[in-house]
């Protein structure tokens, strides 16, 4: 059982990604006014990428690419979703703070062979950035933690059952609330998308990417999407042990996070780094200060 | 510091930069040390084919120098041979003219507010932008049959009278676009973080926008109420009742605003020209495209772009095709002169912030 | 647009709220209009492909000349069939050149060319993107009944039927479609005396109208001469007359006499002429010659080496005065034989005054006799020299006597009436007729036009301020009649009265032998089902026109009786009864070259020229092979 | 304007003004003086250089080159003009009158070939690796350096054409 | 989708793929460009068929050649052309590139793209509109579809012929070339 887990739990989260990045499209599209690509459209791009003829940069270009992928899977199964939780045991949250740098290691390894100057810009921005949302997410997990006096996420989901959502329990409804804020910066969606930011400097790390390398990244970024949401869900919703019901929190929490990506231009570094440590840090400090006081 | 100096090529194949256009960066960090704009990717040496092809065969060609506002390149040439060969242009052409003028300008301001939304990685406003200026195209094929080179304002006045029921089409486009404008407010101009993207970026003294040859929303952006409809009305804006909209700042924030509130102003002017628009004819025949010679002589002519003072001197040595032509366009001192100095000690991420702010049009300054 | 909610932001910095109105448009229907499923029609007047209405197109070139970009070139077509004014060639158009401008369009004469609605052509090859425009009316493979038609297979060779765009429009096009005003005499004022009808143009009307030309070259090969005519009016234009008049000497060494009164084969092919006012080009050539007086001094002709060689020509007209410039422009010698006491033939006896002075002929021929001409007037050949003897003294002969001899109709009493060229002669070179208060005659041409506004100005002259009326009988209806418009409209202008379609039968004769009137009937049919000539009447409509003088003028024809009989049936003629000669202008007789009136069927001064021209060529490379 | 072109004759010898029109004035400089014209201009409202045009008569052998400057305030626009030599055509810059002459006169130097002395920086602007006479000369034949360019080079068919025989 | 669509996917899911997911690489040539932003935004909405403009040649498989090209420019294609990834399409606007068009005597442009990187369809127009873009698209759909769109093979192929037009043009090139190049064929 828990073998089959290891298989159907990335299966499923790269399912709902890929879902939710041909539904971020449409909904984005809706708000431009305009009908925009179908729901498979993220899939047809897989296919394409897949069968077209790649260049490659060197071995370490090939290696950053999969260590990214592989550490996002790698986190996909320290993620309780729907009942399953692979590695529920390890360690937890904790692990899951740690393996999340390896992503942009990961791409930070291969960009540096792509000899492109936009690369190497992309990927200060993406560090300066994680530095920014590093800060308040390690807050938001503290409080998490100490208020549920657990480093298991499986146990946080389980204390907030039948309906105890931290989310509107009072001392996290801040670092809920920061949480928020921070999932677009996570996400690497606007207003926080200076990393990739193709009108700056021609979409940053990704730059050299072509062919199956832009489609390893791609399937990265759809299970970061997952994985961002995810967490949300379990820390502050209640996460579920039921699949669809787990899948329709995610969905809520994701199309919330694109309304402010629809709504928003792109921040300069500073600006973000500065807006990221002064609103959502303030709040999840304000959280850990409260759950640390009662 | 060498070692942590980059040199980054900004364009010509950029998703930041509209137009074809490429800008060299020394950076350090996101800092730009220097930037040195490299154009001529467009350049197709325009002046020199003038002088190749004669005064009707021209009329067809300088459009072509700005392919988002083809009115006003149109319109100069109009008038200089106009004021070379002494043609007076029936009233109602001068109308005309102000009305295809200003729908111009609000489509090459739509254009600019896609062009600049999209910059800022705001797709919402930009693809509404770009999504209402269509409907503008659509009036524009009515009026002249196509949607980019409208090949209209010929010498002698315009080419063609508006088509049946024009005026009401046009009138319900200015409705729907001032009803739009409160979601571009609410949305755009009045969004946080458009002031923190812009405010402060890419800030330009009064006296040194003069001093550098900037016209247009750049002087305008520091406050300088400088616009040649006032300054020296050409078509029919003598008898048009409008505003020089200024804002102090000096900053990309500024020059946007100065945009978008010349937007309401030329909607207004619209609804002046449908107004008072007299009846008549529209046209002047010239000479005979084979025959026609133009004594011998020069001038210069100026028209307000939608970036600025659009200028044409033209030099006839009294033979059928013009003997010298030199376009004076806003974009080549704000893209040559004043894009690198603002350059200088900006973010990068603020390159196509401040080049589009400053309203460059890579084929104007080509040629 | 002017209030203040509108006009004015709210905030100076902005509000980080606001922006997420825009969600409401995740709940409102997308504006995008789902193309290919949802069509949009381009607007009326969209600039797309070319077509092109093949019957109309006359192949003048003007919009491959227009064309900004050389897209546009002119392709033969085997198919059609060429002639004067309407060449075989039409416009092929190449899509990778073509800026779409409708420059061409605005520029065409016919108006044949016009964009459609079309635009998509999409293809790998670039050579798909030249197409020959034709008209879906006669190019059924390429245009598409509007319900087969897709736009995803659009291209230029499946496209929908009549589906017009941009079309010229007379008001905005390139070419100004109104000719300069001629001066002119009004009609009360010019039939009291013969004074000249048509002022002319002066020096801005001329370059005005001169630069309406569009250079298409079109009237060139119209001209039976193929006179340089762009080049001559570009000349004018560019207010050189000298220059001007050396291209119009080339071809025409009579243009005073033919800027007046040339039958323009010319102006009926302009292609200006086709929706608007054709060139005045005979008016410029007129101009040309006025404002250029002293041919010599501004031509400055250069003579070539003599030859020796000596030709006689036979008559002074047209014919026989281009013959002898030309072959004088060779080198050769000739002496010119007319029985008239001056140069000009026909022009000097038929034209009247007021419309070709004898001044104007007069500077013609002393141009070409100061070139070494040699004149014989008021020789009779046949008379006062014979033909034989012309034969043996020189090396060539040309005849070039036109038609000398007015035809009569031969009815009862047509011994009573005049003849046309009698009175016009008398009229011209004599002291002029005595006339009657009421005249009556007799065809339907230019010559009777001539007869009776010449006649109708004696009355003037003879019986001011009395009624006077004269009438001229056709049997020909208005719309045949073989008279120009112009002239028709000026004599009605002057008062002459019509009687189309009757066709005289007697001259009534009063019981002292005086005229009394003239008796017709009415017309049924002039033509045969074969178009020939064979008039036939409905006998029992008769009318008498009342008058007491009859001038006949039916027609001329030439006078042969110079030739001596045994040559007279060496000589072949035509069916038609004219002259049969070579392509070199000779006749069947050896060394006797022929033209004129006596070989062409126009009938007209410009022909002549044309013939002369041909047999002036013939006698030379004749002169020159001898050797 | 009459004023103004009295001033200019006043105080600079061979220097005349002539009116072209409404709100435009010619004045035509000879060599030395332009530049004294133009910083005397400058000082007295003209503040904005608008650009620099440059007419080659080839006829008479000699460049024209146009200053456009004009006020902010009046609608006064002005051309100064001089004429200069044809043959290795050269002429002090502008720049410390106008600070943004030199881009103009870049222009002109790529176009035309003028040498402009004092100005730093006369790289090529528009165009790549260009070996003819400058391309804006009225000897410069288009047409035909466009043949030679660019219709030499075979089309693909001309290639496999060319491979198969 | 309906079944025949299903059944092309899971038989050639290689060029479904492309045909659904051109990936237009943003790059304004010329002034063509000026109708490519109105295709991709609210009012056409290219994106209804998958097409996106991208920020890198490397990322792309469709490059829209929006009218003139310019000797400088053409670098600039040539350039972005050789970093696309394969299999990739190129679709020329406009009159310009096909025969030079309203620039036929410019002494800058050049007059036949083909010469120099191989095209796969072209589009009349001056300039093309949106409609014609789409269509323009679904005629390279077709051309997919049918194993026609081989502009990329053509240039891999013969690229001693593109590459000796490129060198003559620009002289010498400052890239070495994509391909090997065979020897003696050097000079077109």
């Amino acid at each position: 059982m828990k073998l089959a887990e290891f298989i159907i739990s990335p299966i499923l989260a790269f399912i709902i990604g890929i879902f939710l990045m041909g539904l971020s499209r449409r909904i984005m599209a809706r708000i431009h006014r305009r009908y925009g690509p179908p729901l498979m459209q993220p899939v047809i791009d897989l296919v394409k990428l897949f069968s077209q003829r790649t260049v490659s940069h060197g071995p370490i270009f090939d290696i950053g690419v999969i260590l990214s992928l592989a550490g996002t899977i790698a986190l996909i199964l320290f993620i309780p979703f729907g009942g399953m939780c692979p590695l529920e045991a390890s360690g937890g949250l904790l692990v899951i703070l740690y393996i999340m740098l390896f992503a942009p290691l990961g791409l930070a390894l291969s960009g540096g062979e792509g000899a492109n100057p936009n690369i190497s810009i992309g990927i200060s921005r993406k560090f300066i950035l994680s530095l920014g949302y590093e800060v308040p997410f390690i807050l938001i997990v503290l409080a998490v933690m100490t208020y549920y006096h657990t480093i298991s996420a499986v146990d946080v989901v389980k204390a907030q059952s039948s309906f105890h959502w931290a989310l509107f329990s009072l001392p996290l409804f801040l670092p809920g609330l920061a949480y928020i804020l921070i999932i677009p910066a996570m996400l690497g969606i606007r207003p926080f998308d200076l990393a990739s930011a193709p009108q700056e400097i021609s979409s940053g790390p990704m730059a050299e990417y072509g062919g199956k390398y832009l489609a390893l990244a791609e399937i990265e970024h759809a299970f970061s999407i997952f994985i961002t949401i995810a967490l949300f869900v379990d820390m502050f919703l209640g996460g579920s042990g039921n699949v669809v019901y787990f899948f329709l929190k995610v969905l809520v929490v994701f199309i919330i996070g694109l309304l402010i990506n629809a709504v928003f231009p792109r921040f300069r570094t500073e600006q973000a780094v500065k807006f990221l440590w002064k609103w959502p840090s303030v709040m999840a400090l304000a959280g850990l200060v409260i759950v640390l006081a009662i | 510091m060498a070692e942590r100096e980059l040199e980054l090529i900004f364009g010509p194949q950029h998703l930041g930069m509209v137009g074809n256009l490429s800008i060299s960066l020394n950076v350090e960090g996101d800092t730009i040390l220097s930037a040195r704009v490299n154009p001529g990717y467009l350049h197709r040496g325009f002046e020199k084919l003038m002088e190749y092809r004669n005064w009707i065969q021209n009329f067809p060609l300088v459009c072509r120098i700005n392919m988002i506002e083809s009115e006003p390149v149109e319109m100069v040439y109009a008038m200089a041979v106009e004021s070379l060969a002494g043609i007076e242009v029936p009233e109602r052409a001068h109308y005309i003219r102000t009305m295809i003028q200003e729908m111009s300008r609000l489509s090459c301001h739509l254009t600019a507010a896609w062009a600049y939304t999209s910059i800022l990685g705001f797709d919402t406003p930009a693809q509404w932008a770009m999504g209402d200026r269509d409907y503008l195209l659509d009036l524009f094929e009515e009026l002249t049959g196509a949607r980019v080179y409208h090949i209209y304002n010929m010498p002698g006045g315009v080419r063609r009278d508006l088509p049946e029921g024009f005026e009401d089409k046009l009138l319900a486009f200015l409705d729907a676009v001032a009803g739009r404008l409160p979601d571009y407010n609410s949305t755009f101009f009045e969004n946080r973080l458009f002031f923190e993207r812009a405010s402060g970026i890419g800030k330009i003294s009064a006296q040194d926008a003069v001093a550098l040859g900037g016209t247009g929303q750049v002087l305008r952006g520091c406050g300088i109420k400088h616009d040649i409809r006032k300054l020296e009305p050409y078509a029919a804006y003598g008898d048009m009742d409008f505003e020089i909209p200024t804002r102090e700042g000096g900053d990309a924030f500024s020059r946007v605003l100065v945009i978008r509130d010349e937007m309401v102003q030329s909607v207004s002017i619209l609804k002046q020209c449908i107004e008072k628009m007299p009846s008549g004819k529209v046209y002047e025949k010239t000479p005979n495209p084979f025959k026609w010679k133009i004594p011998k002589g020069e001038t210069y002519v100026r028209v307000e772009s939608a970036r600025g003072e659009f200028g044409l001197y033209l030099v006839s040595n009294g033979g059928n095709r013009p003997y010298r032509a030199h376009f004076k366009t806003p974009s080549f001192v704000h893209g040559l002169v004043i894009l690198e100095k603002l350059l200088q000690g900006a973010n990068i991420a603020d390159v196509g912030n401040i080049m589009l702010s400053l309203y460059v049009i890579a084929p104007e300054i080509d040629r | 647009m002017t209030n203040n909610k509108t006009t004015t932001l709210k905030e100076a910095k902005g509000s980080i709220l606001t922006p997420f109105k825009a969600i409401k448009y995740l709940f409102q229907k997308p504006h995008t209009l789902r193309y290919p499923f949802e069509a949009k029609e381009p607007s009326l007047r969209y600039r797309g492909f070319h077509l092109n209405d093949w019957e109309k197109c006359t192949g003048c070139g003007n919009c491959a000349d227009i064309c900004p970009n050389q897209a546009i070139t002119m392709v033969k077509i085997e198919e059609i069939e060429a002639k004067p004014g309407r060449r075989n060639e039409r416009p092929e158009i190449d899509y990778g050149r073509c800026c779409f401008c409708g420059l061409c369009v605005d520029i065409c004469p016919p108006g044949s060319l016009r964009l459609s609605r079309d635009y998509i052509h999409i293809d790998h090859a670039t050579n798909s993107f030249k197409y020959i425009a034709r008209d879906e009316k006669t190019e059924a493979q390429s245009f598409v009944p509007a319900d087969t038609y897709s736009v995803l297979n659009a291209s230029l060779a499946h496209r929908k039927a009549d589906y017009e765009g941009f079309v010229s429009d007379l008001n905005h096009c390139l070419f100004e479609t109104e000719r300069v005003h001629m001066p002119e005499v009004e009609a009360g004022e010019r039939k009291l005396s013969f004074m000249e009808q048509v002022i002319g143009y002066n020096r801005e009307e001329a370059r005005k109208e001169a630069e309406r030309c569009l250079e298409c070259k079109l009237c060139e090969e119209a001209c039976p001469a193929h006179m340089k005519i762009s080049d001559y009016i570009d000349a004018i234009y560019e207010d050189k007359p000298d220059e001007s008049m050396r291209k119009i000497l080339e071809d025409n060494p009579l243009p005073s006499i033919c800027g007046r009164i040339c039958t323009r084969h010319c102006e009926k092919v302009c292609s200006v002429g086709i929706r608007g006012e054709a060139l005045a080009i005979r008016w410029l050539k007129r101009y040309a010659a006025d404002a250029v007086r002293d041919y010599k001094k501004a031509v400055e002709q250069a003579m070539p080496e003599p030859t020796g060689k000596k030709v006689a020509v036979i008559g002074a007209g047209p014919a026989g005065l281009s013959l002898a410039y030309f072959l004088r422009l060779r080198g050769h010698n000739i002496t010119v034989y007319d029985a008239l006491p001056a140069g000009g033939g026909t022009m000097l006896i038929g034209p009247p005054l007021y419309r070709l002075p004898r001044e104007a002929i007069e500077r013609d021929v002393s141009y070409i006799e100061s070139l070494g001409v040699e004149f014989r007037f008021n020789t009779k050949v046949g008379e006062d020299v014979m033909f034989e003897d012309l034969l043996n003294e020189y090396d060539a002969v040309f005849i070039g006597i036109g038609t000398s001899k007015s035809r009569s109709t031969g009815i009862k009493n047509s011994d009573k009436c005049v003849l046309a060229l009698d009175f016009l002669r008398q009229n011209k070179l004599g002291k002029g007729t005595k006339v009657s208060r009421r005249i009556i005659v007799i065809g339907g041409g230019n010559v009777a036009m001539d007869v009776a506004r010449v006649a109708l100005r004696q009355q003037n002259i003879q019986y001011p301020g009395e009624e006077t009326e004269i009438k001229t009988v056709s049997l020909e209806d208005w719309d045949i009649m073989p008279a120009s418009d112009d002239e028709i409209q000026e004599a009605k202008e002057e008062g002459v009265q019509f009687n189309p379609a009757w066709g005289p039968e007697e001259v009534v004769l009063d019981d002292e032998g005086n005229i009394k009137g003239l008796l017709c009937k009415k017309v049924k049919s002039v033509f045969d089902e074969n178009g020939r000539f064979a008039p036939t009447f409905y006998e029992d409509q008769k009318m008498l026109l009342e008058g007491d003088m009859v001038i006949e003028a039916i027609g001329q024809a030439p006078d042969f009786s110079f030739i001596p009989e045994g040559l007279f049936k060496e000589l072949k003629f035509t069916p038609r009864r004219k002259v049969d000669v070579d392509e070199n202008g000779m006749t069947s007789i050896p060394k006797v070259f022929a033209g004129g009136d006596i070989v062409n069927t126009n009938l007209d001064a410009i022909t002549a020229i044309a013939d002369a021209k041909r047999a002036a060529q013939g006698i030379d490379n004749f002169l020159r092979k001898e050797d | 304007m009459d004023k103004l072109v009295g001033l200019l004759k006043g105080i600079f010898k061979d220097t005349d003004g002539e009116s072209l029109g409404k709100n435009r004035l010619r004045v035509t400089a000879p060599r030395g003086s332009v530049l004294a014209v133009l910083d005397y201009l400058k000082a007295s409202g003209f503040y904005q250089l608008k650009s620099i045009s440059c007419v080659d008569w080839m006829d008479e052998n000699e460049f024209e080159l146009v200053y456009h400057v004009a006020s902010m305030e009046s609608p006064l626009h002005l051309m100064v003009k001089t004429r200069i030599a044809r043959d290795n055509a050269t002429f002090p810059t502008a720049i410390p009158i106008f600070k943004n002459a030199g881009i103009f006169e870049r222009e002109i130097h790529e176009l035309f070939g003028v040498e402009f002395e004092g100005n730093p920086d006369l790289a090529p602007l528009f165009l790549e690796n260009w070996k003819e006479i400058p391309p804006f000369r009225k000897d410069f034949n288009m047409r035909e350096y466009v043949k030679e360019t660019y219709d030499s080079i075979p089309s693909f068919e001309e290639y496999q054409w060319q491979k198969e025989n | 989708m309906d079944r025949n669509n299903l059944i092309k996917w899971l038989k050639e899911p290689k060029k479904m793929g492309n045909k659904y997911s051109l990936w237009a690489v943003y790059f304004s040539t010329a002034c063509g460009v000026i109708e490519v932003p109105p295709v991709l935004t609210s009012r056409w909405d290219a994106e209804r068929f998958g097409i996106i403009p991208v920020a890198t040649p490397r990322q792309a498989n469709l490059f829209l050649i929006t009218g003139y090209v310019t000797t400088k420019t053409l670098k600039a294609i040539i350039r972005t052309y050789e970093q696309m990834a394969e299999p990739k399409y190129t679709i020329g606007f406009g009159s310009c590139p096909i025969n030079g068009g309203m620039y036929w005597d410019s002494y800058n442009t050049i007059k036949h793209l083909d010469k120099y990187i191989p095209v796969d369809g072209w589009i009349a127009g001056c300039m093309p509109r949106p409609e014609a873009i789409f269509i323009g698209v679904t005629k390279l759909w077709g051309m997919i579809d049918k194993g026609l769109a081989t502009g990329y093979i053509r240039y891999r192929e013969n690229y001693d012929y593109y590459r000796g037009n490129q060198e003559k043009l620009f002289g010498s090139m400052e890239w070495p070339p994509l391909y090997t190049l065979k020897e003696g064929t050097n000079d077109g």
